[in-house]
């Protein structure tokens, strides 16, 4: 049967009380439950293979910038086909050291998400096969998603920035 | 001249540049093949030649509603789609409920577009094996479609039609009326499209046993829509975790059994949106029936959208999968963190996957079965 | 054996029906128009090309405001109390002649969004879709009615107007100033302007900040704290606006600030390499909801402690506001004058910048030059800001 | 011989050039409407007036005002030839057609045998397309033609090879003059098509081999535009394009041509002796080989295309074990009627 979030948290709790988990929510929307970049791999694995959980398919894996904690963090969202339960996971790490292991053996499309996430956040997933940027070219500077992102000024000797052209008013 | 890379003693393997500007890629996709002959050994995909930042713009537009516009952008083929998952997920972040009539008007606009997006795609998927006359067969009947649409929303293409909460403006006085005939006339057409194309035997030569995708592979890859279906999975939002009003229609999901070839290959991921037209002419004419005639689809529509911190993972099923809006807001007036969940890029993610192995000719022919919209991929 | 017979005869039999289907075809009938010699009725709503009917306009700036690309471009200038512009066809009274009303076309993206909020209906969606050019500047299309003649006198009274306003205002915002800075505890809002503000008003009145209302707020110099103490950290700044939309390059240091206490808080790192010590600067500003922005930053040419003017404040706090962006970079010390302005254009950060060499370097960068130019007379010319937009 | 002795036989020779002309324009103006009027479009209408007729002469006016473009590694002297061998190639196969009783460009008595000859000269043009234009498309194009070409030109042999054991000449002259009158019924013309139940099947192979040889879908992956762009004539454009499209078009036409020696009577009036002289004859000989092109247009407006590997199935599994086949079967009942 299909678990909320809560008993997730309560289920994996159980399972791994060194861990330090986190369920959290915000006034809108879903809840989610943050777990500790370190044990995120460990943990992915027994979403995926726990009979009970079965989190076969990650539905979605978002990267986000936190420039007020001066956080990185990915946003992953499970699903589990044959039980119907969905989970939000964030995993948080620091600006300085964005390290998060990769969870592409597990779920195979992750390939491709930690590859935006890394393109367009900086967030570095170890044990990536094939950590290349996706959607910016391989030598374009700076993290476009990050609050803070500064457009580098040309690339590759192309302006960069619109000029707007406008007619005179006469 | 030409270059052939000659490896230890592996045999001799070209590497060759499919796209971004190719007939066969949909968009400016690059394939960077390696060829053994005219065997594929290896493909990677290259992508990010239409990103246009919608992540970006979406956090930077002025405020939730300048959103929409740009969510029609992502997937061009199928922008009511875009923007009923945009407005889904806005709504239910902000639990906003909306007047029947929006959600029937909603529902059948979004199953003319998965038509008419399925119409591209079968068409376009012929066009790649050389078929081009399905294609303008098929493009004639888009084109009721649109008037449709046009006639209702003001664009043909982008339509910018749904709002947080509503709508932007009612159907047009002919809605139904047109929208009826269009039905009607249409059934026909997707018999005469099985007897041109699906059970040509070429077409099927072409398209079983290449390219299959084993469920489980499916599934790891989070594939979703006509490709998951296509491997035999019965997953479809609509039914499987109905949104909007869909619980309400009766309708099957068409899986891919086989029929011709083996479970999932290219055939049968065809099928598959070729069955779903059906499904979805069902889905309309209940709706129509069913629809109030009278009611302001503007009542509910907030004049301007306020926002808490939150955030939502929504997602429906557009004619290329599922897709999901991932949605963080704060107390200003626009997204906090906006991320579209594309299907396209995650089914173009298993090209590598599947073709693997197979010829030149047949990887045209995979990529033109996942139905992958540039737009949506690069977003 | 067998088999392959029959599967040779489907195949010919699936390939004769195919060329059963297509030779119908052949001899149906075509379903395509001769375009130029024949053309489709297109419905009432069909969304080809924005029109406005500008004797209906008032000039009320809600459609560029809701515009996701900024195409439109809209400039106002107050009339005189005495002058009379009349009516819409829907009866609200004009207050404001239009000097300037211009769509972009060619950024134009149909969405009709523009449409929705305008109280008077007068800009909406025509049907005329064959309009292509091969220059570009065709594309923009002006809807002003005012002669450039007309536009020069109105200005030149409201200028008038405006400036002795803003004496009022100035020395009252001084006062209300030296208060505010005391108080510190009030929130800000907002989001540092960065892009939207327009300067609209302040058209040309150089190192007085004058316009809008409400908005400026200078710091006085010893600016309490704003600047250089100001630290807001930057990665609050929520809103920032720049990253998006053009926000100066340079500005690394925008600083951000909502949140943060004006005052007392951290430091913007911006502000901090410009001006050590001296803090110069850091006109802040503040801005409100984004969107309406409405910041600016202002300060003219003060020297520290000597600011004089101090403008006001956004929203009418004084003391609040916080962020200024300013590229510190360029300007160590000296940062002029920066009209602030209001109109807020979304996302045109059209004039701000403009003169002060110091100021938001950054913003400029998406700003061309030009428009300040004109704005503000006297002050540097266009070039000038650009070239310190490079640097 | 002077010039002016010479100037008849140039005349006559050129007589071949000057049809060719004035039908690949044709043809590729009808190419274009029947893709017209198949997709429920009108194809061309504007230029010239009544269905756009002169439009194949503007797409000649501006592909011979192109820039003559040649790619900076191709190989140079390869690379310009290829075209002109391509069209040279088809045009001197059209020596030996029977265009009516009265003109035939070289009447030897060894015409089938010149003819599928020197096409086979168009495989070396392709390739040499290919492979001087160094560009990874057309090599792969090229390499596929050569296979094709080579391939099919089997079984287009074996059909023709069954008919001219039943007509017992390698003269085209020879082999239309006696399909001429009436059957022994008396109602169907007496085209050795009717003549033998075998020569139907064999006229299948070679309408379908002749589709292969001359890259008409569902064969033509020789430039499948969805695959290889343009195949070997990625890298062409301008004037030498139009050239490989002419001689292209001259080969379709010179196929069908043959098709209608062989099998349709060649110049002979289907009514027997009505509408029958030299002038009929060449209008009858060119709509019979009309007709077979625009099956061929028919087809390539309806059917997707094979793959590589399905094609040489076809080709070497089914085409020329049957086309053997067929013809013992003719050769037999050629022994026993």
């Amino acid at each position: 049967m299909a678990k909320s979030t809560q008993e997730i948290f309560d289920y994996l709790k159980a399972a791994y009380p060194e861990v330090d988990l986190v369920l959290e929510s915000a006034k809108l929307g879903d809840p989610w439950i943050t777990i500790p970049a370190e044990h995120w791999k460990k943990i992915a694995k027994f979403l995926r293979d726990d009979s009970d959980l079965r989190f076969d398919t990650l539905m979605c894996l978002s990267g986000i910038h936190y420039p007020d904690e001066v956080l990185l963090a990915i946003a992953c969202h499970l699903h589990a086909t044959e039980k119907g339960h969905t989970l939000a996971i964030k995993v948080k790490v620091p600006e300085s050291n964005p390290n998060i292991p990769s969870v592409e053996s597990i779920w195979k499309t992750a390939d491709w998400h930690e590859r935006e996430a890394y393109d367009m956040f900086g967030i570095i997933f170890d044990g990536h096969p094939d950590l290349r940027r996706i959607l910016c070219p391989d030598d374009w500077e700076g993290f476009p998603l990050r609050k803070d992102y500064v457009p580098q000024e040309s690339y590759m000797g192309i302006n960069t920035k619109y000029t707007e052209v406008e007619a005179s008013d006469d | 001249m030409i270059e052939i890379v000659q490896k230890g003693k592996s045999r001799p393997e070209m590497v060759i540049n499919m796209g971004p500007q190719h007939p066969s890629t949909h968009g400016v996709l690059r394939l960077e093949v390696t060829l053994d002959g005219e065997l594929v050994t290896h493909v990677r995909p290259h992508i990010g030649y239409l990103h246009r930042c919608f992540e970006k713009y979406g956090e930077s537009v002025g405020d939730y509603g300048m959103v929409t516009p740009f969510t029609d952008r992502m997937d061009y083929v199928s922008a009511m789609n875009q923007e009923h998952g945009y407005v889904i997920a806005m709504e239910r972040l902000l639990d906003i409920e909306v007047p029947e009539r929006v959600e029937y008007i909603r529902v059948i606009m979004a199953e003319l577009q998965r038509i008419a997006s399925h119409l591209l795609a079968v068409g376009t998927f012929g066009l790649d094996l050389g078929a081009f006359t399905p294609f303008l067969y098929v493009f004639t009947e888009r084109e009721k479609i649109l008037d449709i649409f046009e006639k209702s929303s003001g664009a043909r293409l982008l339509y910018n039609y749904m709002c947080i909460g509503g709508l932007m403006r009612d159907v047009d006085d002919d809605f139904k009326k047109d929208t009826e005939e269009f039905v009607r006339t249409f059934r026909p057409k997707i018999t005469e499209l099985q007897n041109l194309l699906t059970y040509n035997s070429i077409f099927i030569k072409r398209t079983a046993h290449i390219g299959v995708l084993p469920p489980k592979v499916a599934l790891n890859y989070a594939a979703s829509g006509p490709v998951l279906r296509g491997s035999g999975v019965k997953w479809d939002l609509r039914k499987n975790n109905p949104y909007s009003i869909y619980d309400r229609f009766d309708f099957d999901i068409p899986v891919g059994e086989g029929e011709v070839g083996t479970l999932g290959d290219c055939w049968d991921r065809y099928i598959v949106r070729v069955l779903e037209m059906e499904e979805s002419c069902k889905i309309i004419e209940q709706a129509l029936e069913a629809m109030p005639d009278e009611g302001d689809v503007q009542q509910n529509v907030p004049k301007r959208v306020r926002t808490k911190p939150g955030e939502i993972y929504a997602r429906t099923e557009t004619p290329r999968g599922e897709l999901g809006y991932y949605i963080i807001s704060d107390t200003s007036a626009k997204p906090y963190r906006i991320k579209a969940r594309a299907p396209s890029f995650v089914n173009l993610s298993l090209l590598p996957a599947i073709s693997r192995g197979s010829l030149m000719s047949d990887l045209v022919a995979i990529v033109g079965s996942i139905d992958i919209v540039l737009g949506e991929v690069d977003r | 054996m067998v088999h392959s017979f029959k599967q040779g005869w489907q195949t010919l039999k699936s390939i004769f029906t195919g060329m059963g289907i297509t030779i119908r075809h052949f001899f149906g009938p075509s379903v395509t128009l001769q375009y130029p010699d024949e053309r489709d009725v297109l419905p009432k709503l069909a969304r080809s090309k924005l029109f406005v009917n500008i004797d209906d306009c008032i000039g009320c700036n809600l459609c560029a405001r809701a515009c996701p690309v900024n195409c439109i471009d809209i400039e106002t200038v107050k009339a005189g109390a005495d002058v009379d512009l009349g009516k819409t066809s829907n009866g609200s009274q004009k207050r404001l002649w239009i000097s300037r009303f211009v769509i972009d076309m060619a950024k134009c993206m149909y969405c009709d969004l523009c449409t929705y909020p305008c109280p008077t209906d007068c800009i909406y969606m025509v049907q005329e879709y064959e309009y292509s050019d091969f220059n570009r500047d065709n594309l923009v299309y002006k809807f002003s009615n005012l002669t450039p003649e007309k536009i020069a006198e109105v200005k030149e009274t409201a200028r008038i107007e405006a400036e002795e306003a803003e004496k009022k205002k100035a020395e009252e915002a001084a006062a209300k100033a030296a208060r505010a800075s005391k108080a510190s505890d009030s929130r800000p809002s907002s989001v540092p302007g960065a892009a939207r503000g327009i300067p609209g008003s302040a058209k040309g009145i150089p190192g007085k900040a004058k316009g809008i209302p409400g908005a400026s707020k200078g710091v006085p110099g010893k600016a309490q704290g704003i600047p250089g103490a100001a630290k807001s950290i930057p990665g609050k700044a929520k809103g920032i606006p720049g990253a998006a939309k053009g926000v100066p390059g340079k500005a690394k240091s925008i600083p951000g600030t909502a949140k943060g206490v004006p005052g007392a808080a951290k430091s913007v790192p911006t502000a901090a390499k410009g001006v050590p010590g001296k803090a110069k600067g850091v006109p802040g500003a503040a801005k409100g909801v984004p969107g309406k922005a409405k910041s600016v930053p202002t300060a003219a040419k003060n020297v520290p402690g000597k600011a004089k003017s101090i403008p006001g404040t956004a929203k009418g706090v004084p003391g609040k506001a916080k962020s200024v962006p300013t590229s510190a970079k360029s300007v160590p010390g000296k940062a002029k004058s920066v009209p602030g302005t209001a109109k807020s254009v979304p996302g045109k950060a059209k004039g701000v910048p403009g003169k002060a060499k110091g100021v938001p370097g950054g913003g400029a960068a998406k700003v061309p030059g030009k428009s300040t130019a004109k704005q503000v007379p006297g002050k540097k010319p266009p070039k000038e800001n650009k070239d310190n937009n490079t640097d | 011989m002077t010039w002016l002795e010479s100037l008849p036989l140039a005349v006559f020779v050129m007589i071949p050039l000057v049809i060719i002309l004035i039908y690949a324009l044709f043809a590729i103006w009808m190419e274009r409407k029947v893709a017209g009027f198949i997709q429920d479009r009108l194809g061309p209408m504007r230029v010239g007036g009544w269905h756009g007729w002169a439009q194949s002469f503007a797409d000649l006016l501006k592909l011979i005002q192109k820039e003559d473009i040649i790619p900076a590694e191709a190989s140079k002297f390869l690379f310009r030839f290829a075209p002109f061998l391509m069209f040279a190639a088809s045009y001197a196969a059209f020596a030996v057609i029977p265009f009516s009783s009265a003109y035939m460009g070289s009447n030897i008595d060894i015409g089938v045998f010149y003819l599928l000859a020197i096409t086979s000269l168009l495989t070396i043009s392709v390739i040499m397309a290919g492979w001087a234009s160094n560009n990874k498309w057309s090599l792969l194009g090229a390499m596929r033609t050569a296979a094709q070409m080579v391939s099919y030109e089997v079984p287009t042999i074996m059909a023709v090879l069954s008919v001219i054991i039943v007509a017992g000449s390698l003269n085209l002259m020879t082999v239309t003059e006696m399909q001429s009158g009436n059957d022994t019924l008396g109602f169907l013309p007496n085209w050795l098509i009717f003549q033998n139940p075998f020569l139907l099947v064999a006229f299948v192979i070679f309408f379908i081999s002749i589709l292969a040889e001359s890259h008409r879908v569902p064969f033509d992956l020789p430039e499948s535009e969805s695959e290889l762009v343009a195949g070997f004539q990625t890298e062409y454009s301008g004037m030498r394009w139009a050239m490989f499209m002419l001689a292209e078009y001259a080969d379709m036409l010179l196929l069908s041509l043959l098709g209608a020696v062989l099998f349709f009577g060649g110049w002979n009036s289907p009514f027997g002796g009505f509408m029958d002289g030299p002038i009929w004859g060449f209008f009858w000989f060119m709509f019979k080989g009309m007709i077979l092109v625009f099956v061929m247009m028919w087809i390539r407006w309806t059917l997707p295309r094979y793959r590589v590997d399905q094609l040489m199935y076809l080709c070497w599994s089914i085409l020329i074990p049957l086309s053997f086949i067929n013809f013992v079967l003719i050769a037999l009942w050629e022994m026993l009627f």
